[in-house]
């Protein structure tokens, strides 16, 4: 298991049964493949498609069945096409328990920055808005740091913001922090890592869980 | 009709292979009724008796629940439908389109035991829509300069007027269908479809009365007019 | 033929083929026994049905299938269901394309009142304020006057507007007016009626048209 | 898969019976883009290539017409679908919500050679649906306090914000379909729906592009998701 594949591992611990998941780009995709065998969710695909299932060999491709990513995906048994529309009343309405995403950076009130660079034109936004202001639960997967080794939980954000809405959860290499009125708490350190590490690399400030146990997993 | 490609060989049985225990969003019309309390507001499916959810609404009226807030289009016909729970003064609000059909609203109405709010019939059936889509509300062009409109908004956009609306949303909906499959996915039958498929969507607890319940994959993923992430539980037609 | 029938049939020839047409329940109703032959028009029914086709015989009725008026019916081949919300977003879009509806008053600049009564409780609106916002032609069918007498066509409507909207076709039992800027214009008698007798049953002022004709439809 | 009653009894052959009559709606892609002129507004379905009307788009690059603005999600990839036409410098102005994954866009955009007005997938997919059911507009809570509200009202509704999207329409929409019948009922295949159905009903003149044209009768009125109002005309993929 990489790293990516371990961040991707610990959310899929946050899904319950019967939960409606919507995946972003990047680690979240990787997310389905750590789905503990008892529980049962619904990919919830925001190009219209409830009930997404695994990638297809390569002879099974559909070219009209494909993820929001634009990958060629298939569907399970009991799954349901709509159109963009309905997809996004869907996600608007708060109908999506859990919606997983990639961040550039996240700020410390747990509000994140995932669409747009400063400095670079800004020619995309998708539906990266709609999941973070409509899902009832918003989950974020990421390196904690950059290449260059800067810390993407920061004081303020310097990219652009995705929406005021704070994400409740935030699953890095190095630990994992709820996200409360008054801020970041740091419930969990990944295995190896010290709390120090975890506080030299991260900018902004964040309260540590009373519960909390190095390497293990804590209830906040 | 719709041919489609379902990917059993790559997930077997793990998901569907418990037997029953996707059933689990099957219960009896006295269960579903025993969530409801009084003073309730409650979206009610159907266009006068057609796609109404009468056993669940049977189940209500020999319930002790009253102060209800119902939407719904139109309220029965006298004794029929929700016109029982007119006539059991389990109603202290209604919200639709046309209740003139059912004489003992306007009595009722005319002896001050319930309050009617009026809205044109696309105005309330979008207000549904916009309730489930988490919109704030719309702008319609319908009932601009009308009685229906006195306390509205009016705004004009490009040129035309407009009267605001807001959405509408309800703590129960109590909808029909024609075949559920034990996820809850659902199909309607002709025009019993009308308010059913925008009330599934616009309600804390959502409970679909249905013909028929059908396996898992029984209803193409093309078909499917309601997915099942809208139903909390389903009841069966006249059951229990 | 009765004198409603007369109506319904002088209305039905303002139909051409190809067009998206609603049809309200009275005068409306019977339009559809006498769309010519050669004129294949799609009724549409607010409650979710495009294609609507004749009553049923009593052993083929089906208790999903009514029309907007709550009376049994048929779907011809080619028809089609949807929902309320999506019915009436064809009709308040202008896909409709021409709508028939009875009126209680018409006042001299086409103005209907159709949806509630003086003095009464007004507890029924329908969908007959989206029908006459949003069609893209409607045409009104009535009796001339009230059963005491009275003329429906008047200078100002006593009874509450359905729209401001005007109208573009009034079709009675004695003539036939078109709706313009100006107000009302007589285009038309229905056979053995009297310009004078028109005149002295309609209270709003109206124009008569250059190219009218006795009894004779006529181009205005 | 559903049955469904069909009074062919009591209408017999009048409607449907003049062969070739109801087939009015099929034209070739070249007699569907000379209705198009340099200037238009166009609606183009398609989640990246899928869904996407790649005949339609294929003879609008064949074409002489130019200063487009058009209004789709994506503006193809580099040299496939609505990509020819940027490459080819025949968009004036695109309005959808992710034109990042087509560097030419990027490229066309800092050139000035096109302008791009960008809105969240959902705002823009329901301001066509707005568009097409003639509303004035609506308030969405999503965008509120980014920068693509900037320039947007911003309302407080129940104590939540909202912003105000207007409504979209086009001159033409261009969309594709799996099949049509010879009214031009249309159904739409897997994920390939999208956009289609909404900007179907949200533009002056409809092309639907499809890969099969059936007869009347033959896709059931339960399963159709286009009802044939909204279609003006009707090409076959990748043909005449």
């Amino acid at each position: 298991m990489n790293i990516k594949q371990y961040i991707a591992a610990r959310a899929a611990k946050e899904l319950k049964d019967s939960d409606i998941v919507n995946l972003g780009i990047g680690i979240p995709t990787l997310v389905a493949d750590f789905i503990p065998s008892d529980v049962q969710v619904f990919l919830h695909s925001e190009n219209g498609i409830l009930g997404v299932g695994p990638t297809p060999d390569p002879e099974h491709i559909d070219q009209d069945l494909v993820n929001a990513g634009k990958m060629p995906v298939t569907v399970l048994n009991g799954s349901s096409y709509f159109d963009s529309a309905s997809s996004f009343a869907m996600i608007r309405g708060g109908h999506v328990s859990v919606s997983i995403l990639g961040v550039l950076q996240i700020d410390a009130k747990g509000r994140i920055a995932n669409w747009a660079v400063p400095g670079k034109s800004v020619l995309g936004v998708g539906g990266a808005m709609d999941l973070l202001e409509g899902s009832k639960k918003v989950i974020v997967t990421t390196m904690h740091t950059t290449n260059k080794g800067e810390s993407k939980i920061v004081k303020e954000l310097t990219y652009p913001i995705t929406s005021e809405r704070a994400v409740d959860l935030i699953i890095t290499d190095l630990a994992v922090f709820t996200v409360k009125e008054d801020g970041l708490h740091l419930i969990e350190l990944a295995p190896g890592i010290s709390l120090e590490e975890a506080q030299q690399k991260t900018d902004a400030p964040f309260h540590i869980a009373g519960s909390f146990k190095k390497g293990k997993e804590v209830t906040a | 009709m719709l041919g489609f490609f379902i990917s059993e060989r790559l997930y077997p049985t793990k998901v569907y292979g418990e037997e029953g225990k996707r059933m689990s969003k099957l219960i009896t019309c006295e269960e579903a009724v025993k969530m409801i309390k009084s003073g309730s507001r409650i979206m009610v499916g159907g266009f006068g008796l057609v796609g109404a959810p009468l056993s669940l609404i049977a189940a209500l009226a020999q319930s002790e629940v009253k102060d209800l807030e119902i939407i719904s289009n139109n309220l029965g016909e006298p004794g029929k439908g929700l016109g029982v729970l007119v006539r059991q003064k389990q109603v202290k609000k209604a919200i639709g389109s046309y209740f003139t059909s059912n004489p003992e609203v306007v009595q009722s109405y005319q002896n001050q035991e319930m309050e009617v709010e009026l809205l044109p019939q696309g105005t309330m059936s979008e207000a549904i829509r916009a309730g489930g889509a988490g919109l704030g509300g719309f702008y319609t062009p319908v009932s601009v300069g009308t009685k229906i409109a006195e306390n509205k908004e009016e705004r004009t956009i490009a040129g035309k007027k407009y009267v605001f609306q807001e959405p509408l949303k309800a703590n129960f909906a109590l909808v029909k269908a024609n075949k559920a499959d034990q996820l809850g996915n659902l199909i309607y039958n002709k025009s019993a479809r009308n308010f059913n498929p925008m009330m599934a969507t616009a309600a804390d607890v959502v409970i679909a009365e249905v013909d028929e319940v059908v396996e898992v994959g029984q209803i193409s993923p093309e078909e499917i007019i309601t997915p099942h992430l809208y139903i909390d539980f389903i009841v069966l037609k006249g059951g229990n």
